[in-house]
């Protein structure tokens, strides 16, 4: 399952905070379960950055990005309202994303 | 949610078909790419030709922010900044990990070519960045050492 | 169960003080964990049962009053079974790898696997591993220093054996005394203290 | 653990002693560990388990009493352990969790107790639940029940097994966390019977525990420690469980809750 996501962005000196979370397994396909049998790759490829409905960040990331992932991006500018959205995308083709106003 | 995926490949399965017939580019081209070449290589300079990287200038003007020594491999926080203008993407590479690039990400429309995130760390390596800005490459290193502690291994 | 209690409480009323007396006596809380604690696996209920060590080391927080200590030192060096015959020294390859690991005796592991020594949980050894800990002495160059004669061939088994034969109330465990190591295991670790070729001599 | 972070505040001072500088090595990854910590979600979950009805009664945990009355959360975690009338015993944050799963939702003790700890794969409803209650105690300063006769006999008791010598292997509590400046492996071991040990620890723990990938309770630290000490299980929710969480906290008081944390 898409486990949850958590978002906040706040307003810096000269720059929007995007700090992200994901609830993801991240499974390097090199780990044992504990029947022994091998669990198969499982990891988020793509994430993507979005202020009021523009890319701002495309990212591509391997296996080796850490269990429950969390990212902090940082953008030029920006005012309180504006809308960020992060979405991910996987290898198995799950998807998940998250949306919350700068604050 | 599991009948959401078996859905989902059910979908995926459909536009396979689709695809054959060459009629629609596959939604993962589409919504993003993946580059499937520089994250298989196994070394970071196979990693970077993948990436069109190949032989970047060192630059002082990336800062890596890491702990010297991180306690466990499994999360080490990692925190890249470039300081080159017009920087428009970062590569990531842990110089030991059996296929060393962690992440690469593109930075448009007013984004800080700025990341932080949580890497995995088999062992203790050397920790490459690699900033693209106007059509050319420039890299920093950094070690970081690894030491699996606690108690019952 | 009078006799049981009579020690440790009687020491009880020796070393602590009077400020204390709110607190529940030793033989109590013996009986609170007995009804606090289920066995799982391998790690029974008798593992709770104490012992005149671990009760007079409870009783006098550490510090037992010395006659008693060198009485009961005296007890526990009975219960050393060494190897009959000859050297005491095993393989030191063997050693290492009861040396490094710390898994064994726990409710969740496998009792037929090997138990491992922990060493490295508290003591410093082989300059080659720098995790280690420091609970216990550093045991760098132990055989360097202190040779490897009979004697101390002796007093390096002993000691891993039942290390309260020479200190009461040490933390470290009595690995022989509880079937934790093998003959062999203890050997081995002799060994890697003591053999010249060990990495914790170089 | 944390208090390798406050004596790299303290400064070059501390750094002059040759155990401070022993210590200091982890401070600055543990200090970006936190700083990107997962354990938000946890505390997400957990809100949405604590208003998710279940069990016979097809009830939420909202009415639950943590102690500061029916459905107050806020500062609740902070106040624990305490007495409580309705059953008239000392009772820690998961205890009382307990309770109110048997009570407001009537699930059977098998039922709620079914996996009290979880892993990484499948954390526990436990977990989520623990995560959510301790972080609504943010910001709030740390102070157990100490006056009822009941919450100070559960502190003495706790002290007193702190103590204990146990176990196949004889080790107590103290073993490990009597003496200053001492690790295991590279573990620094807190002195837990002083409270500037105690409080930055407490302070952050249940916490998500970077080893496991998971979050962690109070409760799984304690029965952490007893299977490394080689002993039986210790029983979820027991008096010796609660009185050791009691003697740590109270050691603790006076600290500002700053958990849920992350720990190695």
């Amino acid at each position: 399952m898409a486990g949850p996501m958590k978002m906040r962005a706040t307003l810096a000196s000269g720059y929007t905070d995007v700090r992200v979370l994901m609830s993801h397994p991240m499974e390097t396909g090199q780990r044992k379960a504990p029947d022994g049998k091998m669990i198969p790759l499982h990891f988020i490829q793509n994430l993507t950055v979005k202020v009021n409905g523009k890319t701002v960040v495309e990212g591509q990331i391997s296996q080796a990005v850490s269990r429950n992932p969390v990212f902090s991006f940082r953008i030029k500018g920006g005012a309180k309202g504006d809308k960020i959205e992060v979405s991910w995308l996987d290898n198995r083709g799950e998807t998940n994303r998250t949306e919350s106003a700068v604050a | 949610m599991n009948d959401r995926r078996r859905e989902w490949l059910k979908a995926a399965g459909a536009l396979g078909a689709v695809l054959v017939a060459g009629l629609l580019r596959p939604v993962a081209a589409l919504a993003a790419t993946w580059n499937k070449d520089a994250f298989a290589a196994k070394s970071a300079a196979d990693a970077l030709k993948s990436l069109g990287a190949s032989d970047p200038a060192a630059s002082s003007d990336i800062v890596i922010e890491a702990p010297q020594i991180a306690e466990n491999g499994a999360v080490v926080p990692i925190e890249v900044t470039s300081k080159i203008a017009g920087t428009t993407s970062i590569a990531v590479l842990i110089e030991k990990n059996p296929f060393p690039l962690v992440g690469k990400f593109d930075f448009m429309e007013g984004a800080l070519p700025f990341v932080k995130l949580n890497v995995k760390m088999g062992e203790t390596s050397d920790v490459r960045v690699v900033a693209t800005a106007g059509g050319r490459n420039y890299v920093a290193t950094r070690e970081i050492k690894v030491t699996i502690g606690g108690c019952g291994g | 169960m009078i006799t049981k209690w009579m020690l440790g409480a009687g020491l009880a009323a020796l070393v602590v003080s009077p400020l204390a007396l709110a607190e529940p006596s030793d033989g109590e809380v013996q009986e609170i964990m007995k009804r606090d604690f289920r066995p799982k696996g391998q790690a029974k209920m008798d593992r709770l049962e104490q012992d005149a060590v671990q009760r007079v080391c409870t009783a006098s927080n550490g510090k037992p009053p010395p006659a008693l200590a060198k009485q009961l030192e005296a007890d526990q060096m009975k219960t050393i079974a060494y190897p009959s015959g000859g050297s005491l020294i095993g393989n030191w390859k063997g050693g290492a790898s009861t040396a490094w690991s710390g898994q064994g005796m726990q409710w969740h592991e496998d009792p037929k696997k090997p138990s491992g020594g922990g060493c490295y949980n508290c003591h410093e050894m082989s300059p080659a591993r720098t995790s280690f800990g420091t609970i216990g002495p550093s045991l760098k160059g132990f055989g360097k220093t202190r040779g490897n004669g009979i004697e101390t061939q002796r007093y390096v088994y002993g000691k891993i054996y039942n290390a309260k034969a020479y200190n009461l109330c040490s933390e470290m465990p009595r690995f022989g005394l509880t079937n934790s190591l093998t003959e062999q295991q203890i050997k081995d670790l002799v060994a890697y203290l003591l053999d010249p070729a060990s990495p914790v001599n170089q | 653990m944390r208090t390798t972070v406050r004596a790299v505040a303290l400064g070059v001072a501390l750094a002059a002693a040759p155990a401070a500088a022993q210590e200091s090595q982890f401070a600055q990854y543990q200090k970006m560990v936190a700083e990107g910590s997962p354990v938000e979600l946890f505390e997400l979950v957990g809100e949405e388990l604590w208003q998710k009805k279940q069990g016979p009664k097809n009830a939420s945990l909202e009415q639950c009493d943590l102690g500061l009355g029916p459905g107050r959360v806020k500062g609740a975690h902070a106040r624990l352990p305490r007495y409580f009338k309705d059953v008239d015993r000392v009772m820690d944050v998961e205890t009382r969790l307990l309770h109110c799963m048997l009570t407001l939702q009537g699930r059977s003790r098998e039922d709620a107790l079914k996996r009290p700890f979880g892993n990484a794969d499948n954390p526990s409803e436990m977990e989520y639940l623990s995560a959510y209650v301790a972080g609504q105690s943010r910001g709030y300063k740390m102070s157990p029940g100490m006056s009822h006769p009941q919450e100070k006999e559960s502190y003495a008791l706790g002290k007193k097994l702190f103590t204990v010598r146990t176990g196949l292997w004889d080790f107590s509590c103290a073993s490990c966390h009597g003496e200053e400046g001492k690790r295991i492996r590279m573990s620094e071991l807190p002195v837990l019977s002083k409270p500037e040990a105690a409080r930055p620890l407490m302070a952050t723990w249940p916490a998500y525990r970077v080893s496991n990938s998971t979050f962690k309770t109070m409760q799984w630290r304690l029965n952490n420690c007893f299977r490394q000490m080689r002993t039986p299980e210790p029983v979820f929710g027991s008096e010796t469980i609660n009185a050791l969480n009691m003697y740590l906290t109270v050691t603790a008081k006076g600290a500002t809750y700053s958990g849920p944390g992350t720990k190695r």
